[in-house]
């Protein structure tokens, strides 16, 4: 193996990772013993800072891993920052109001409801901090509860949950619909 | 029978079957003699075992759709035979399609060799901060629940206090005991009972038995406790050995 | 900014996004057009394979990610102690391949071509991340709709869906397996 090849394998071990890497994991993929190793990680910090990388090579005790260089810090915030503020797709708004509706509720019962595995969604939505676990039922498996954070009603300009527009009774689903219409009568159109 | 259920797992399906037939005749869909396909695969669907039921209903619901195109073709006037036959073309056809792509894209997969990174963590909140009108939340729950119109399952709250203890249906007892009979035709009765857990399994396998027997799927011989308990065939109904 | 400096940008932004990342928002982080981004890519590209790097640079549809390459694959997976993906299952990819050319497509259509029940089919390849939801069709019972993700491009080395194989002609005759021909080695009348 030469010195481009090792070089190689570090980057690709170390971008994989992600999370900090014993050296002795790292001489493991080289297949060789310590010392080598840290010269290959010498080698291999000196190549990014030789060509400015966007990259640096971090050591903590005995492991060691790859970031982006500090200068960079406030770019990416902002560019990846950006997908925070994504608009909740229609998928989560349909989480949302389940669990908005129900909670404290487990995640079964918003899958049940909605006939699709919702694990993405729930974490996405716990991540942007519109809902949170809640304590667990007291069932076989004592499933996680979820309910609606202060968060969320902000987001939803209300103040509190019982501010939530009123669900038709369960048992008329006919007037479901005329319920809609006027719930939603005051359309953009009509308030402009 | 137990050879030949086990041996339909590997179709993906009915039409999947289907075109391992049609494969056979060396001939392109269009050519294909539709009554002699259908011959052929009502033979092959004839020896599904009943235990299978549940893996077998999807090649039964196209047994009575190929047996109904037969009837049909044998009317006087074809026309609704050839407008069924056209369609089921069509379907094989489309199917044959998906089939070949899915073998391309076995072929492409070589993609689950890259690795990508989890996103790097920071020490930012990902806090959402846009704003949305209330009535959004109704309208979502609406689309939900597909306006009302699915059955929502029960509320949390009426979980409290059930849960300790299980039912044991009888339909699983009765997959049980057929599957007890696979090494021979003959049990005794009471070695149903033998590892029961609880009651309500014991009831479930007394009432399963009782099914079984209505059922003529099984007969009793002897008496006390060295009765036993005989598999029937399933298909020669209730004829007693 | 200079080219080394535009390609340190493009090269943390990508490694600190992880999954793939609009070519919009890779300009917006270099201050510049979306023309100038893609040359920007193109240059980082070929320096990842002048350099003889342990990554490479994808692009799935209007997207951009870093990967590491696929030849240390292997290595990876015995350091990272990451378990085989099980290879696609042939219900797998036949799902795959309906959802690919019909997208996007509803449940019940992918059931309609297969002829089986596909429910736990479409929730594995969800939870794979290689088909999502995308909306509901406006018809009763609002079925969801399915469509494939940027990992499915990833995974089936195609950049964009207009590179999917093209459809077979027409009047292809069915070739029979010959390993499923020796699996059915009975015929129906010795059954009887």
């Amino acid at each position: 193996m030469n010195d481009i090849e090792a070089q190689a394998i570090v980057e690709a071990i170390l971008f994989a990772s992600g999370d900090p890497l014993e050296i002795a994991r790292i001489a493991e993929a080289l297949d060789t013993d310590i010392e080598t190793a840290v010269i290959v990680l010498e080698k291999f910090e000196n190549s990014l800072k030789e060509r400015q990388s966007g990259l640096s090579l971090l050591r903590l005790d005995e492991k060691y891993q790859l970031c982006t260089r500090t200068e960079y810090a406030d770019k990416i915030r902002a560019i990846l920052e950006i997908r925070r503020n994504t608009p909740l797709s229609s998928a989560a708004l349909e989480v949302l109001a389940v669990v908005a509706y129900n909670q404290p509720i487990t995640k079964s019962y918003i899958e049940q409801v909605r006939g699709v595995d919702c694990s993405g969604v729930i974490s996405t939505l716990s991540q942007k901090g519109l809902i949170e676990e809640c304590g667990r039922l007291e069932l076989p498996g004592r499933p996680l509860l979820y309910a609606t954070t202060p968060d969320f009603l902000r987001c939803f300009c209300i103040s509190s949950l019982s501010e939530l527009p009123n669900l038709p009774e369960k048992d008329n689903a006919v007037e479901t619909d005329e319920f809609v219409e006027e719930q939603i009568s005051f359309t953009p159109e009509e308030t402009d | 029978m137990e050879n030949l259920s086990y041996k339909l797992d590997i179709f993906e399906g009915p039409m999947d079957l289907l075109l391992f037939l049609i494969g056979k005749h060396k001939v392109s869909i269009t050519d294909i003699p539709i009554l002699e396909l259908i011959e052929q695969y009502l033979g092959y669907v004839k020896g599904l075992h009943v235990e299978n039921l549940e893996a077998a209903s999807e090649f039964l619901e196209m047994a009575a759709r190929l047996v109904y195109i037969k009837t049909v073709s044998l009317l006087p006037a074809h026309e609704e035979a050839d407008k069924l036959t056209e369609e089921l073309r069509g379907e094989l056809s489309e199917y044959l399609d998906c089939q070949i792509i899915a073998g391309k894209l076995s072929e492409k997969a070589k993609g689950f060799n890259y690795f990508s990174r989890d996103p790097q963590e920071f020490e930012e909140n990902m806090t959402y901060s846009r704003f949305h009108e209330t009535v959004e939340m109704f309208r979502a729950y609406v689309a939900a629940v597909g306006k009302g119109k699915r059955k929502l399952p029960p509320p949390i709250e009426a979980f409290s206090g059930i849960v300790t203890k299980t039912i044991v249906s009888v339909t699983s007892r009765i997959t049980f005991i057929l599957q007890k009979f696979n090494d021979s035709g003959k049990k005794r009765f009471l070695s149903f009972f033998e590892k029961s857990e609880s009651r309500s399994e014991m009831v479930a396998t007394f009432l399963a038995i009782l099914t079984l027997a209505k059922a003529k799927r099984i007969a009793f011989t002897g008496s006390d406790e060295n009765m036993e308990v005989i598999l029937l065939k399933s298909t020669t109904g209730g004829k007693h050995n």
